[in-house]
């Protein structure tokens, strides 16, 4: 239905798509797979009409097109889903979806009244209750990336492209899409879906293409292959294990947080994290994990309780305080709180320890750049320049910026909320080694992750929560998949 | 949250029903400061609200809501124009000097097409530089600004135009109006409901806030982000042509630069009336209700006898006071927005 | 006041104010009555501010004026009413040579230091309209006796409202010193018993600016209900508040009368707005400023009191107290008169 | 997300224009080296256009012209960095004139005024920036409202008088030279003041702080940057430096009023905006605001002394801030067409509507 033949697409002296073919048929949902900066988002701009590519063609039915602009494709049938969500915070939901295709009334008027029954409806589908007419500002992650895939689903498009739609989607709400795709793809539409969790991939698609380096690895029928082929086309060698944690002995206390409560939000968190730990946060996307650990480092003030950090007490509402104190955070949203996207990568990476890269008040560039250097390395974050702006690099590898941003600070307590959140499988191996590592180190950390293979591999405890409070404490021996989902969705608050 | 579906609906309506009382209490809430200070100063004065005070009242807003119509729109799309203030006095001016050279043949209607011809001409040089060559609007119209200005004192160089040299068709529609009630007002409650009605319930017009909510997630929607920013300019641009003829018709004699130093009041009013400057959010009628408030004051300041050199800093002080309260306001029902929505998910 | 006490340096330290730079350099040789006028003579007209249409008629006579006795003139000026402005220009004159530099102050003190370094280099300066302070010019062209226009003005009015009511007074920029001066002898004269039924309730600002003057005017007449006149002693506010007037019911019942050129208020006292207001002839002052101004850099003058000097068609002038040259009386206009005069 | 509420609007969670970011061109032509070769062409111009115009003199005027506008720059640099602006600049420098003529007439010394009066003037800025950090507004709002209070208060403490006279001693030290040099004492101050502030923005914490602040003031806060507290410093040092503008201003000329200064801010956003700093924060050097404030001014001096009329003048102003922000877009756009023939480059992904 939409292909691709042999394009190339450069940004600058990056050849992010290098002679890449690519077929979508009917009725078949095609898996994209590649590590970060494969050049998957770039193939999917490039058929969105975003890009166009400066080699190759993108054909329509057979037929060369050529996309205008992102207006064109959406004329042409084909609805996107990227990978960043791209919402107008100060629009209502229901208009979000619906911009610039409203629904009409007389005289070319906007019927608001079909806009949001149409919203609700789509809301319903996917199984989840976001209330149309509210502004999207203040949407969780999670909830944006559903009002995305609405918006995407309401277009009833002929191609339905998604970007690792499902990254800041907990099983609940993935479960929910792919059901809602299944039926798509049956009625004969063409999906064309992207995702770093194998699983997904063998559970939705029927082909799959691999891309390395931009550049087109494999394409095959997804039934041909192995989750361990799969890997190794993507990676290019074999990986070891995915959860490669280390058993450590949890040292002295590191963190006590204690009857945490911000009104409203969440209410009596009670937990401690000892150095060498990994607790994990797990629970239902909006159960309050994000708030929870936004509080604790400072972002938001807290409205009782008390938060400590090796034995000190930290005042409510002030990073610094708890940045001093040893405490780091890598938040969820790295494009709005992670990232300064406009700055250069060892500017991001220096943000956090400008103290350290001083001679006298005056900072060195080149003790700033050795320092971004080092860590770029260690993590084997892709890029051609220290000083180039953080936003043109791929997804996965502003994620390890963020990361490196912080292990920089060298903590005594490390919380993580969805560190793995679109990083590539190779690197997710890479990223639970490194905080395996650090807490072998005898770094306290408390990991929020939606990824529940994530939780159960990498967790010495599981505290799960539920509608803004603490529903379970589940050490790493008891902790299941039903355990955890359990807890999670309220069914049992017994293991507590 | 997840688990509720059914309940959506009712749970809904009742947060859409407070996020829309959260917009509509900005204009309400200057309802309410434009009420008390007209009450008070009633008290003091009983003249303030004599026929011919509320006509004045109405009578000076006119253009000044006219002109922040024209800019809300544009501050919606998350840009500014300065050059108003000085588009109207190259309007005033130019139309002054082409009716006055033939005032029998050249009406009101000639007038005016000329004037809001220059002002769109203007608004169109601002939308282009701004739209299609991305040049950063605040540097773009303070550049105009300068140089409309520049080109006006100009033309006019030292020369005035005088009332006797105007059409009296034209000085009517300045001073006069249809059972008395004066035709400026009349023409920018036109404009206001035409442009606030095209703004809420038409698919382009949204368009306008999308843009200024998120330029990239626009062009992403396929919403024509250049066409809508140029097309905000150039109603601008016209609607302060439209603007500095009715400022000839008012005041008959115009000399070089009437409205100098409009640009800041135009945006003060607009940012009273509740239009986020980083754009996206607010109302035309929001806009207008600004302006209001801000010659309201000004009358209402001279009427209580305050001392003149008092003037200034209580304009000041109160423009403070209405964007403090606004603020938290809307922090406020945020709040409540945020344990209400809570409330809902448990 | 206290800390004052402690020290240091005050208005009353002893000779704290700045005293004049060159008092060497203003007060030359000799003057010879007899000098011949110096051809290609460079003078240069500084109003308040460009595109105020009175200040161009003031300097396109003084321009026309130069032609006369063979020198040339320019008008260079900012486009908003300030001294900082003018001292730029005043600089810039000085860099360029002219040879004498014709003022209108915005500001007495503040064009005073720029113009003193131009006097050190020989260049005549006269002010004229607006005075700048005394030992910072040579010559202040006066249009009228500042204390006549101030008294007549309120005469004026007197007459129309049978000296009885409240009246208010709308001036121009709150420093204007023109303005204050005359105010201040609006305010003396209304001291006298005559007047004792008159009072002055307001001073209103409306900054030569047409729509602030407008305001400003309504604001008044609302303010004021019992208000019976109002002066105002600059041109842009009596054209405003005549159209304000004109417009509004209070047309016919509260008299108007201030400073105006003929052309803008034509209107006004055809339909009955206004019926008498003042003016000097600006040509002259123009003229007589550009006669003044050769004459002392011909050295037929030094600006020293009781000096005479040839102005053309206006014939002698001398110098008075201070080194003013006052033009002559205002003179009234009215419906009889007002069509006899275009500018 | 309740953080982002409270904080100024648009540096919340509305993504930023730029997407694609850093457009190829800031490699090759950067704005603030394009504004210092026109101001080298111009200097080099009137050198060989006017006998008047290199001479030291001259250059002492015009330079002199611009101290305050240039002492104001130093500060607005900083706070639009950051993605903030103070449009109050010129009323408190009107307000600290009147000030000092109010409280030297009433026989203060004056040097317990001038201190007293840079006070103020910090106050001043105090409010501005309490206002926008605590209760989040926006500062464009806030200041176009304290600029309207503050020169009110400067009518309320001096009214219409002009107060005058002020002691020789430090006028001279305001339009004096440092002796043996045709530089005023205001531009050497200036001088070191620049240094000062070009060592802040560009090579400490502080400065990568404010960058930071000005691009993702989000990100900042999460970085444990204390956005609130260091644009509350902002302000005041803004306040501070415009109430010493004030004071340098009414020494030279000598004459302080409650209108001095009238109409700067824009003179001095002008200078900002032509220096190259973005207003959308985040980007810019301090050396393209200088070499912006001296382009202005040398321009301005060399029109007049050619005799080009105002109008003239203001058109010129106008164009050059124009087209030196243009420019180099329009060789952006034209290299990226020669190099690939598409229309959507990464640079058409900028936002198309950036302040
Ligand atoms: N606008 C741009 N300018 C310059 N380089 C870019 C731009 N967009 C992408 N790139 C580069 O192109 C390459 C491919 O990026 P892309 O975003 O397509 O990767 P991806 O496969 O989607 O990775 P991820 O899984 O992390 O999302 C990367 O090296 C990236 O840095
Ligand atoms: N600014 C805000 N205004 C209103 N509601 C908000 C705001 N921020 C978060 N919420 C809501 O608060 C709840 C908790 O959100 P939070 O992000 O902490 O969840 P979470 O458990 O971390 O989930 P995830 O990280 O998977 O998104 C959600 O329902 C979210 O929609
Ligand atoms: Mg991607
Ligand atoms: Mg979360």
């Amino acid at each position: 239905m939409l292909a691709l033949r042999k394009a190339g697409k450069s940004f600058g002296a990056v050849r992010a798509l290098r002679e890449v073919s690519l077929e979508l048929f009917a009725g078949e949902a095609h898996a994209l797979a590649g590590e970060n900066g494969a050049g998957k988002s770039t193939l999917v701009k490039t058929l969105s009409g975003v890009h166009r590519p400066d080699e190759g063609e993108v054909l329509l039915d057979g037929a060369p097109v050529e996309f205008g602009g992102p207006a064109a494709a959406q004329e042409a049938g084909v609805a996107v889903i990227y990978q960043e969500p791209t919402l107008f915070p100060d629009l209502s939901v229901a208009e979000n979806i619906f911009m610039g295709r409203q629904p009409r009334a007389r005289f070319g008027r906007i019927d608001r009244r079909a806009m949001h029954a149409e919203a609700t409806e789509l809301f319903t589908g996917l199984g989840v209750a976001i209330d149309p007419g509210r502004p999207a500002r203040g949407l969780s992650i999670a909830d944006q990336q559903l009002v995305e895939i609405a918006k995407a689903l309401s277009r009833r498009a002929r191609v339905l492209i998604m970007d690792e739609p499902t990254a800041a989607l907990s099983g609940n709400e993935v479960a929910r899409l792919f059901n809602v795709v299944k039926t798509l793809r049956e009625q004969g539409c063409a999906v064309l879906f992207i995702s770093h969790r194998l699983d997904e991939i063998f559970e939705l698609c029927q082909r799959v293409t691999i891309l390395r380096d931009g550049a087109w690895v494999a394409g095959e029928p997804i039934s041909a292959l192995t989750p361990d082929d799969l890997v190794r086309r993507m990676v290019g060698r074999d990986l070891d294990t995915l959860y490669p944690k280390q058993d450590t002995l949890p040292g002295e206390v590191a963190l006590t947080v204690g009857r945490l409560t911000r009104e409203g939000v969440f209410t009596d968190v009670s937990f401690e994290v000892r150095r060498g730990e990994i607790v994990a946060l797990a629970g239902l996307v909006g159960a309050g994990r994000s708030e929870v650990a936004r509080a604790i480092f400072g972002v938001d003030r807290w409205d009782a309780g008390t938060v400590e950090v090796g034995g000190r007490r930290l005042p409510p509402g002030s990073p610094t305080a708890a940045m001093a104190a040893g405490l780091a955070l890598v938040p969820e949203d790295r494009r709005q709180q992670g990232l300064v996207m406009d700055l250069s990568i060892e500017r991001n990476i220096g943000l956090t320890g400008l103290k350290s890269v001083r001679r006298g008040p005056v900072i060195s560039r080149a003790a700033e750049r050795d320092r971004a250097r080092d860590w770029a390395a260690r993590l084997q974050l892709k890029f051609t320049r220290l000083g180039d702006a953080v936003n043109v690099l791929s997804g996965g590898n502003q994620q390890k910026v963020v990361l490196a941003k912080w292990l920089a600070t060298d903590p005594a307590v490390l919380i993580v909320d969805e560190p793995t959140r679109g990083i590539d499988i190779g690197t997710k191996a890479e990223v639970h080694r490194l905080l395996s590592e650090l807490a072998g180190r005898g770094i306290a950390i408390l990991m929020i992750s939606s990824d529940l293979p994530e939780v159960l591999g990498m967790a010495d405890r599981v505290l799960v929560m539920h509608e803004g409070r603490l529903a379970a404490e589940i050490p790493r021996e008891r902790a299941t998949e039903e355990s955890v989902m359990s807890a999670a969705t309220g069914r049992d608050g017994a293991a507590a | 949250m997840t688990a509720v579906t059914a309940d959506a609906t009712p749970g809904g309506r009742s947060a859409r029903g407070l996020v829309e009382l959260v917009f509509r209490a900005r204009e309400l809430s200057l309802v309410a400061a434009l009420a008390v200070l007209v009450l008070v100063t009633t008290a003091v004065n009983p003249n303030f609200l004599s026929g011919q005070g509320v006509k004045d009242i109405f009578l000076n807003t006119s253009i000044l809501a006219l002109l922040a119509v024209g800019q809300s729109l544009v501050v919606i799309t998350r840009n500014i124009d300065l050059s108003v203030g000085s588009v109207v006095g190259l309007v005033a001016f130019c139309t002054g000097k082409f009716v006055s050279a033939d005032p029998t043949g050249r009406g009101v209607l000639t007038a005016l097409v000329f004037g809001v011809a220059i002002g769109a001409v203007c608004g169109l040089l601002n939308g282009l530089l701004v739209s299609f060559c991305r040049v950063p609007a605040l540097v773009v119209t303070l550049g105009t600004l300068y140089v409309i200005q520049g080109l006006d004192h100009y033309i006019a160089h030292g020369q005035q135009i005088n009332a006797v040299d105007l059409p009296p068709a034209l000085l009517h529609l300045g001073n006069e109006g249809v059972l008395g009630v004066p035709y400026l007002p009349v023409i920018t409650v036109v404009v206001m409901l035409a442009v606030g009605y095209y703004l809420r319930s038409y698919p382009s017009g949204r368009d306008f806030y999308a843009i200024g909510s998120s330029p990239e997630a626009a062009r992403l929607a396929g919403v024509p982000v250049r066409r809508r920013v140029l097309a905000a300019y150039l109603f601008s641009g016209a609607l302060a042509g439209l603007g500095g003829v009715l400022w000839l018709a008012r005041f008959g004699t115009v000399v070089a630069d009437p409205a100098r130093g409009w640009e800041l009041i135009v945006v003060s009013a607009v940012v009273v009336g509740g239009v986020a400057i980083v754009g996206g959010v607010g109302t035309v009628y929001g806009a207008v209700l600004g302006a209001l408030l801000l010659t309201t004051i000004g009358s209402a300041l001279v009427v209580l006898k305050v001392n003149s050199f008092w003037q200034q800093a209580l304009t000041g002080a109160l423009l403070l006071l209405a964007i403090t309260v606004d603020r938290v306001l809307a922090v406020r029902v945020t709040r409540l927005l945020r344990k209400r929505s809570v409330r809902h998910g448990a | 006041l206290g800390l004052a006490a402690c020290g240091g340096t005050t208005k009353d330290s002893p000779a704290t104010s700045a005293a004049p730079a060159q008092s060497s350099a203003a007060a030359p040789a000799k003057a010879d009555p007899n000098a011949p006028v110096k051809q290609g003579l460079k003078l240069a007209f500084l109003p308040k501010q460009i595109n105020n249409p009175y200040e161009t008629i003031v300097d396109d006579a003084g321009i026309e004026a130069t032609k006369e006795f063979a020198g040339t003139a320019k008008e260079v000026g900012p486009s908003d009413a300030s001294a900082s402005s003018q001292i730029s220009y005043i600089n810039t004159l000085t860099q360029q040579g002219q040879d004498a530099i014709l003022i209108a102050a915005n500001d007495a003190n503040a064009v005073c230091g720029p113009l003193k370094q131009a006097m050190a280099k020989g260049i005549k300066v006269v002010a004229y309209d607006s005075d700048a302070a005394k030992d910072c010019r040579n010559l202040f062209i006066n249009q009228a006796s500042s204390e006549e226009v101030g008294r007549s003005q309120v005469k004026l009015l007197a007459d129309m409202i049978g000296h009885k009511g409240d009246i208010a007074i709308l001036s121009a920029t709150a420093n204007a010193t023109n303005q204050n001066t005359w105010i201040g002898f609006m305010k003396d004269e209304l001291t006298k018993p005559e007047y004792k039924d008159m009072k002055l309730v307001k001073v209103a600002y409306g900054d030569d600016d047409d729509q602030k003057s407008f305001q400003q005017t309504q604001g008044l007449l609302q303010a004021y209900p019992d208000l019976k006149g109002i002066i105002s002693p600059t041109t842009v506010g009596i054209s405003a508040g005549a159209r304000y007037i004109s417009g509004s019911k209070y047309k016919g019942k509260v008299v108007l009368t201030g400073l105006g050129t003929p052309n803008q208020m034509k209107q006004f006292v055809k339909d009955g707005t206004v019926q008498k207001f003042a003016l000097w002839n600006p040509k002259d002052l123009g003229y007589l400023a550009a006669y003044a101004a050769a004459a002392l850099s011909s050295g037929q003058i030094t600006g020293t009191e009781g000096e005479t000097f040839k102005a053309g068609k206006l014939g002698e002038k001398t110098i008075g107290k201070d080194g003013e040259v006052i033009l002559g009386p205002p003179f009234t206009f009215e419906a009889s008169n007002i069509d006899q005069f275009d500018f | 997300m309740a953080h982002d509420l409270m904080t100024t609007p648009g540096t919340g969670s509305a993504p930023k224009g730029g997407a694609a970011g850093r457009s190829p061109l800031g490699r090759f032509v950067r704005w603030d080296v394009l504004v210092t070769a026109l101001l080298i062409a111009v200097f080099l111009a009137g050198a060989a256009g006017s006998p008047d115009f290199a001479n030291a003199g001259n250059l002492s005027f015009a330079l002199g012209d611009l101290g305050e506008i240039a002492l104001i720059a130093l500060a607005m640099t900083l706070l639009v960095v950051a993605a903030e602006v103070d449009l109050s600049v010129a009323s408190v420098l009107g307000l600290s004139s009147a000030m000092i003529g109010a409280l030297w007439d009433a026989g203060w010394a004056i040097e317990t005024i001038i201190p007293l009066v840079v006070v103020v003037g910090a106050v001043c800025g105090l409010v501005n920036g309490l206002l926008v950090t605590r209760l989040g507004l926006p500062s464009l709002a806030v200041t176009i409202g304290t600029l309207a209070l503050y020169r009110g208060l400067a009518y309320v403490v001096l009214g219409d008088k002009a107060v005058a006279e002020f002691p020789q001693r430090y006028t001279d030290l305001v339009t004096g030279d440092v002796p043996g040099t045709p530089i005023p004492y205001p531009v050497a101050l200036f001088v070191l003041l620049a240094i000062i502030t070009g060592v802040v923005l560009h090579a400490t914490g502080a400065g990568r702080a404010l960058f930071a602040i000005g691009s993702q003031e989000e990100a900042a806060f999460f970085a444990g940057i204390r956005v609130k507290r260091i644009k509350l410093v902002l302000f005041v040092v803004s306040g501070t430096m415009a109430a010493f503008a004030g004071v340098v201003y009414t020494l030279r000329y000598g004459s302080a009023r409650a209108d001095n200064g009238f109409g700067v801010e824009l003179a001095v956003i002008a200078a900002v905006l032509l220096g190259g700093v973005d207003f959308d924060g985040g980007k810019g050097t301090l050396g393209g605001v200088i070499a912006g404030v001296l382009l202005i001014g040398l321009l301005r001096n060399l029109l007049m002394l050619n005799d080009v009329a105002t109008e003239i003048q203001s058109i010129v102003t106008g164009l050059l801030l124009i087209v030196s922000v243009l420019t180099p877009r329009l060789a952006a756009v034209v290299r990226q067409r020669r190099r690939s023939p598409a229309p959507h480059t990464p640079l058409s992904s900028e936002a198309e509507s950036n302040r």
